[in-house]
């Protein structure tokens, strides 16, 4: 038990150094950055907005980590958000309580990962084509909803999902916490996690091994559907509305950009969920940091690219090996240690 | 039906703007014009390919909502020489005036100077602190809205933009960098916002009352394009002034058209619509159940 | 003979370390021109990993190079074929994507005026295969060929690199007689010009057949150089092993006496496998024979239902069931050991201990994972059982040997315990030791009541432990011997016998 | 004929299908003007997605093209502006800034062992960024040689104007066939797709071929950028927003598998014609809300897809039976 916890951590370590690195960035451009008060019957402050504003694009992560996991990707998630976002609008519109909304959209969600899947696993269709399907469709169906105008609602409960609170932390917030732990949690208690990765690695081998991929990769467009209803939901409860034209926007770039950050790679195989999910957060502190500096916002993106590939490039296997071999060499050439280890088993 | 008009529309990006598609939809129907409808998915190119189709389609007349103002001049020509008249909507293009028959456009510079004018004249030389929503970085709404705010505040040395940052015209952007507003210039310190568009300012009020504050009087708001949230967001008092943009571009523009095709009157080369100022003094709740079904 | 002229490659304490094993330990060889040289040793001596640090595909931790005398330090595998060195790497490394003529000369095209002349490669490569004996289309991809083609591709591709150097990593090991006595008569031309050839295999005879010189390594270290002429098998395995292998007398296996375990009638697919009738026993080893692509994959896969029969029926123990998919056969408790263990058999960035479990995870179900304990159990137990040799069970199985990575996957099909055990070319690059292990092992199974179907090459092994052997020819079953009958020279004659009425 | 050049086929016999259908329920799409009107409209598109065919052949992906497009445009506006070079100067820089920074994406990609997908994705918010920096505003071109270059075109009966800029993307097209098939660095591209160590123990100079393919993306998104500049005589930061995955999708619809290895850049060709008729077809028939026009690119998307999938496997189905999942591993 203990000797996982230290795995899951020295998995997380480079992400953990990195989020520190950005946040203090963050402190440099504003000293209040920390800074955390309980205002107005909630926390207040840029460490909960980071937390907050990264609720979209975590719960994008837990179905990306997982779809990646199994050599797939997922361009379809910021369309879905769409979607779902907009159905739940319409339903409390409609007059219907929250949680119909949240099935429904979540139902929804469910619908359009489902398709994914069926067209990656079932029709053998690459998946970064497969979903692009979605990906261009998916709005239009969104606005089809909305019929192109920001649907408003006003049902709080379902706003709450989004803007509410609860014991003072912003609903988000907890949302995706609970959400990634919990799918953290069922993939590595269960063998789900270690059949994601067969998959992803060899799917010829995983199906000859008796391993049904067809109904796992299907499950895991169908998780990343309703993750990404999820953040539909949220982001559309957050401003009382379902925009269908810039829910999600793009955001898929961002959720796989966070799975990578998080170190996972987009070849498929091993994952972790928490270094996406840090990963995520990441990406937010990087944002947040475009946000404070009060940069004219023309140096956005330069900003963004630069602090990312300064990121990325830290992370690169190489630069990892050489760092490596650096600290290795520092110590005394550990040969006996190693042949021991080579000849006990046998 | 007798005439064939083809429009092509820069995309579906804003509630506004799908106002004007359904609006201008409703005006041709009304006339009994076939409209060729093509949304260009907010590329350029698009609308090059459309404007392109419906010459080899052989159009009658041609509506452009231009979603740049540079980059007309090739296909404006080919159009001319096919003898199809172009009439632009809400934006001009840098091509010369005798490329298309009219443009039916706000005065994007105006509105923003509108804007401005309204907040001189309510600090009335108090000072003032402001923050600036941006539109889309790059966008010609957001270049000029931004010039025309920025000319009427100037020499008026009350009034400063402290922070200015884009909302990409969006209701969530506008939240999010509000938030963030509030936190590195605080709350108390920030005296007015100035939103390029009503989106963004209606997100902005969730984000103002979230830190506890209040909207429309804390912070005063101005933005532009009278869209129905803003309305609504006026009569409950936590929003003081919008300028309407219009979306019936589409109504001057077919009664040009149309008396053209019938006798040949040259329209003017230019069709200013009213940027009027909506304050608290209008009667909002009115406004708001008049605009609500437009399709905004 | 060799030693009046000078070597024409000389390695000389060439190191290489990999975290957790020392896989080369200061290794000398010389190469002289006009012999052949064996390169011999168990499964994991470091055979491959030497090759790989001399071509320049690893880089060397210690050691120098001389080509000529001249010290030579190749980075990449470019470098080396520059140099004369040409090279088959132990698994099949051809593009399947590209053409078999593009495969030959890829980055030595044939150009006519800055292009790439398409009608001169072909014939180029025309010519080159026939060589071989080849007489495949070299316009179609690489892909449209099994394995043993791709070999042969491999080893064109090679000698034609190789102006000074050829190096072979176990090239038979998918080859039968026919093939490899043409690859034999490449490698005397070869050797006539003078070309110094190194010879991986697990085949000593053929190792005794062609070579001059054997250079044996165990655990990464030479352990010594002799001139075949001079030595003994017995001497050389012993050298190998660090120990005698004991001469085990193979009892012709009894007629199957168990209970009929799976019956196919009339099984098939078109246009793969002609419709066949196979009934197996419990306690009954049948043998599979026949030339390579005659079918005895196919036959393995269709009865796995890695792929799906269209026509026929499977009774299980006397009841009907269905083999859609290979979950279902794991179901029903079959296992298969597939032949090409790189793309359909090892999950490379898995652990061995993962790799292990695998199948057994797989049949109980996503919900139910095997507890810590018991992985970690059955894992340490086919090690032992198996001899796997590993640093430890948590690096990845991509790093294992070719050789240990096969027994991996045997303890994979084990773990199941199965009552059905598909075995496609089971002792593919295994060495001397382990083969007679897992010989013995088969016999063992055998014993305990296990059905097995086994497809090999190797027909001095399927002779020993078969009960029955079923000959396949075109995709289609031609005689089954049994008993007594089961003889090497009664097998090729069933092999090279026109279709007739011995059909079954 | 190689069995290989079956998804050509497949993908012209679409194309031919599809144009057929549209022409009979819109006899003017057999006018010369629409037919210009595809070579024009899709000249720059056509241009980046020859780039982005030989990335997709290596196995890799280039999603800066978009921005890089949108750059080259921006950069010459504002130095045809600001300065007095002449055009062909300016096109000569910023073909070698445009080179240089798909060179060194390459570069990252091969020496830091980094996925194009992640790499490509910060060079497109960079090349996006620095056209930002550059200038917000949409910048005119006022160039007489701008002028000179625009008024090439040849006026066919009809009304069809072939313009200088479709020619050009024919000529890239040729190239890029001779370039794919008829030269070492073209076989070396299949290679790279076909398996990355295989092809390292082959002897394929990867750093070389890694750095040429992403520099030949790059160039030729600079020469997009040129002609796009000509299409629109301006140069403007937001313009080419998600052609990067237009380009993708007609390299798909080509024929080409993402997983690199098989495909050609004539397939790219037919791809981006079917896209380009996709649009008109929709245009014609201009009764698409902004939403169906949405829906039913995609749709098409899906059905050129299934069509191309389902025709592919009727005609593979009979030859190789046993090698049906060793194609994918
Ligand atoms: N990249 C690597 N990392 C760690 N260990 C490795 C790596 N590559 C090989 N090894 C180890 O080095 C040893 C030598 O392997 P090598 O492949 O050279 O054996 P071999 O003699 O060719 O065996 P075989 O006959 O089975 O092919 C093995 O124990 C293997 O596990
Ligand atoms: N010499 C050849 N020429 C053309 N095609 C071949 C040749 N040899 C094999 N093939 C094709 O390759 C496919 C797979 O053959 P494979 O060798 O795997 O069959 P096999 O009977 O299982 O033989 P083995 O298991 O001994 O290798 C066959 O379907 C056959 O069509
Ligand atoms: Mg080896
Ligand atoms: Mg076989």
């Amino acid at each position: 038990m203990t000797a996982h916890v230290h795995n899951t951590l020295r998995r997380i370590t480079p992400q953990l150094i990195i989020l520190a690195a950005v946040l203090m960035l963050n402190f440099m451009v504003f000293p209040d950055f920390f800074r955390i008060e309980f205002q107005n019957g909630r926390l207040f402050g840029n460490l909960i907005d980071v937390l907050n504003r990264g609720a979209p694009t975590a719960l994008l992560c837990i179905g990306m980590t997982l779809v990646i996991a199994t050599r797939g990707i997922d361009l379809s998630v910021g369309a879905v958000m769409a979607i779902a976002g907009a159905v739940a609008a319409s339903l409390a519109v409609d007059g219907h309580g929250w949680h119909v909304a949240l099935t429904g959209a979540l139902a929804v969600g469910a619908i359009c990962g489902l398709w994914n899947g069926v067209l990656v696993a079932v029709l053998r269709i690459q998946p970064i084509v497969a979903t692009l399907v979605l990906m261009v469709a998916g709005r239009g169906i969104a606005q089809l909803v909305t019929e192109g105008t920001i649907l408003t609602f006003l049902d709080p409960g379902l706003i709450h999902l989004g803007a509410g609170t609860i014991l003072g932390i912003p609903t988000p917030i907890l949302i995706w916490i609970g959400l990634g732990l919990a799918v953290a949690a069922v993939v590595r208690k269960t063998a789900l996690g270690m059949l994601i990765e067969a998959i992803g690695i060899n799917e010829s081998s995983s199906r000859l091994a008796g391993i049904n991929s067809r109904v796992l990769i299907i499950s895991v467009y169908l998780i990343s559907g309703v993750c990404a209803a999820l953040a539909g939901v949220i982001v559309a409860a957050d401003i009382k509305g379902a925009d269908a034209n810039n829910a999600g926007l793009w955001l898929e770039l961002d959720a796989i950009l966070a799975v990578v950050i998080g170190g996972n790679s987009l070849l498929g195989g091993r994952f972790s969920i928490m270094a996406s999910l840090l990963g995520a957060l990441i990406i937010q502190s990087v944002n947040s940091v475009i946000l404070l500096s009060g940069m004219p916002p023309e140096f956005n993106l330069v900003i963004k690219a630069l602090i990312i590939i300064a990121i990325l490039v830290i992370q690169s296997p190489t630069v990892k090996h050489a760092l490596y071999i650096l600290r290795a060499s520092a110590e005394p050439q550990p040969s006996d240690p190693i042949k021991e280890a080579k000849e006990s088993p046998q | 039906a007798d005439l064939t008009i083809g429009f092509s529309q820069i995309g579906s990006e804003s509630g506004w703007r799908a106002a004007e598609t359904t609006v201008t939809k409703q005006e041709a129907e009304k006339r009994g014009i076939d409209l060729k409808f093509a949304d260009a998915q907010q590329k350029q190119e698009n609308q090059i390919k459309a404007i392109r189709s419906f010459i080899a389609q052989g159009v009658d007349a041609i509506l452009l909502a231009p979603v740049v103002a540079t980059g007309w001049d090739e296909v404006l020509e080919e159009a001319k020489d096919a003898e199809i008249p172009v009439v632009l909507l809400d934006r001009t293009v840098d091509a010369p005036e005798d490329l298309y028959m009219t443009a039916v456009t706000s005065d994007l510079v105006h509105e923003g100077s509108v804007a401005g004018q309204w907040l001189v004249d309510e600090t009335a030389g108090e000072k003032c602190d402001i923050v600036e929503l941006q539109g889309t970085t790059g966008s010609s709404p957001a270049i000029d809205r931004k010039k025309g705010f920025e000319q009427a505040i100037s020499g008026h040395d009350n009034l400063n933009i402290v922070r200015s940052q884009t909302g990409d015209f969006t209701r969530s952007q506008g939240k999010v960098v509000m938030e963030s507003f509030l936190k590195a210039v605080g709350g108390a310190n920030i005296c007015a916002l100035y939103a390029h568009n009503d989106d963004m300012a209606v997100g902005a009020i969730q984000a103002i009352k979230e830190a506890g504050l209040k909207p429309g009087e804390d912070i005063k708001i101005v933005s532009i394009d009278s869209v129905p949230d803003i309305h609504l967001a006026m009569a409950n008092g936590e929003a003081n002034a919008t300028i309407e943009l219009t979306p019936n571009m589409a109504g001057p523009a077919l009664d040009a058209l149309e008396a053209y095709l019938a006798d040949g009157t040259m329209p003017p080369k230019w069709i200013q619509t009213e940027s009027k100022l909506y304050t608290l003094k209008d009667d909002n709740m009115a406004i708001y159940e008049m605009k609500k079904d437009l399709g905004y | 003979m060799a030693s009046v002229t000078d070597p024409v490659l000389e390695c000389r304490g060439i190191s290489k370390f990999f975290p957790g094993a020392i896989a080369l330990d200061a290794v000398d060889l010389t190469l002289y021109p006009g012999e052949v040289h064996a390169l011999l040793g168990e499964n994991g001596a470091g055979k491959s990993t030497l090759i790989k640090c001399l071509t320049g595909a690893y880089r060397r931790d210690a050691g120098t190079i001389l080509l000529n005398s001249q010290e030579i330090s190749p980075n990449s595998t470019q470098d080396s074929q520059k140099l004369g060195i040409g090279t088959v790497y132990q698994e099949v490394n051809l593009l399947p994507n590209l053409t078999v003529a593009e495969n030959l000369f890829l980055g030595r095209q044939p150009m006519w005026h800055g292009f790439i002349s398409q009608r001169k490669m072909m014939k180029m490569a025309r010519d080159l295969l026939a060589e071989f004996g080849l007489s495949v289309n070299p316009a179609e991809p690489l892909s449209a060929y099994s394995v043993a083609v791709q070999q042969v591709v491999a080893i064109a591709r090679a000698v034609e690199l190789s102006g000074k150097v050829l190096i072979l990593d176990e090239p038979t090991a998918s080859l039968d007689r026919d093939e490899v006595d043409l690859v034999f008569s490449v490698i005397e031309k070869l050797k006539a010009r003078g070309l110094a050839i190194v010879f991986i295999t697990h085949f000593l005879d053929q190792v005794f057949e062609i070579s001059d010189r054997a250079t044996v390594l165990r655990n990464g270290r030479v352990v010594g150089t002799r001139l075949l002429a001079d030595a003994t098998q017995t001497e050389i395995v012993t050298l190998m092993l660090g120990r005698q292998l004991e001469d085990r007398i193979h009892d012709r296996a009894p007629s199957a006496t168990g209970d009929t375990l799976i019956e196919l009638t009339n099984f098939g697919k078109r246009g793969m496998i002609t419709p066949f009738d196979l009934t197996v026993r419990k306690g009954e080893v049948v043998g599979l024979a026949g030339l390579l692509g005659s079918g005895r994959t196919e036959t393995a896969e269709i009865i796995f239902g890695a792929v799906q029969a269209d026509q026929g029926e499977a009774l299980l123990e006397g009841k009907k069931v269905t083999i859609k998919n290979p979950r279902e056969a794991v179901a029903h408790r079959f296992a298969l050991c597939p032949e090409d263990r790189k793309s359909d058999g090892i999950v490379g960035d898995l652990s061995v201990r993962e790799n292990i479990i695998l199948a057994l995870q797989a049949r109980q179900g996503w919900f139910r994972p095997l507890p810590k304990a018991k992985v970690n159990e059955l894992a340490e137990a086919y090690v032992k059982a198996l001899d796997i040799r590993l640093a430890s069970l948590d690096m990845p199985i991509r790093l294992l040997s070719g050789g240990n990575q096969q027994k991996a996957l045997l303890a994979r099909w084990l773990a199941t315990n199965p009552a059905f055990l598909i075995l496609d070319e089971p002792t593919r690059g295994i060495d001397v030791g382990a083969h007679a292990e897992i010989i013995a092992l088969i016999e063992k199974l055998r014993e305990d009541g296990m059905a097995l179907l086994v497809a090999s090459s190797e027909l001095e092994e399927l002779v020993a432990y078969s009960t029955r052997v079923i000959v396949l020819r075109d995709r289609r079953q031609v005689c089954e011997l049994a008993g007594d009958d089961i003889t090497t020279s009664n097998i090729v004659a069933a092999i090279a016998d026109e279709p007739m009425a011995e059909a079954v | 004929m190689r069995s290989t050049h079956l998804p050509l086929l497949i993908t012209i016999a679409t194309f031919v299908l599809a144009y057929t259908l549209c022409a009979s329920q819109y006899p003017a799409m057999l006018s010369t003007r629409v037919v210009a009107n595809l070579l024009t409209d899709n000249a720059f598109l056509g241009i980046a997605a020859v780039g982005m065919t030989f990335v997709i052949l290596s196995g890799g992906i280039d999603l800066s093209v978009g921005s890089v497009i949108a750059f080259t445009g921006v950069f010459l506006a504002v130095i045809l502006r600001d300065t007095s070079i002449h055009p062909l100067v300016a096109f000569v820089l910023v073909l070698a800034i445009t080179i240089s920074f798909g060179a060194a994406m390459g570069a990252m990609i091969h020496y830091l062992e980094m996925p194009p997908f992640i790499v490509t994705l910060a060079g497109m918010f960079l090349a996006r960024g620095a056209a930002y920096v550059l200038s917000t505003d949409s910048v005119p071109i006022t160039h007489e040689f701008y002028d000179t270059l625009q008024s090439l075109y040849w006026k066919a009966p009809g009304g069809g104007r072939f313009r200088l800029t479709g020619m050009i993307m024919l000529l890239t097209f040729l190239v890029g066939i001779v370039v794919a098939h008829r030269t070492r660095f073209g076989q070396n591209v299949y290679a790279l797709g076909g398996g990355l160590s295989t092809a390292r123990l082959m002897g394929v100079p990867l750093a070389r071929t890694t750095i040429g393919i992403y520099a030949t993306s790059g160039g030729l998104a600079g020469l997009a950028g040129i002609i796009f500049s000509l299409y629109t005589s301006a140069g403007y930061s937001l313009a080419t927003v998600g052609v990067e995955l237009d380009a993708i999708a007609a390299v798909v619809i080509g024929g080409t598998l993402l997983t690199g290895g098989t495909g050609f850049v004539a397939g790219t060709f037919f791809g981006i014609l079917i896209m380009g008729l996709i649009q008109t077809f929709i245009v014609f028939d201009g009764t698409l809300s902004s939403w169906w026009t949405k829906i039913v690119i995609g749709g098409l998307l899906f059905g050129f897809i299934l069509l191309q999938k389902g025709l592919t496997w009727a005609t593979t189905l009979r030859r190789k039976p046993a090698t049906e999942f060793a194609a994918q591993s």
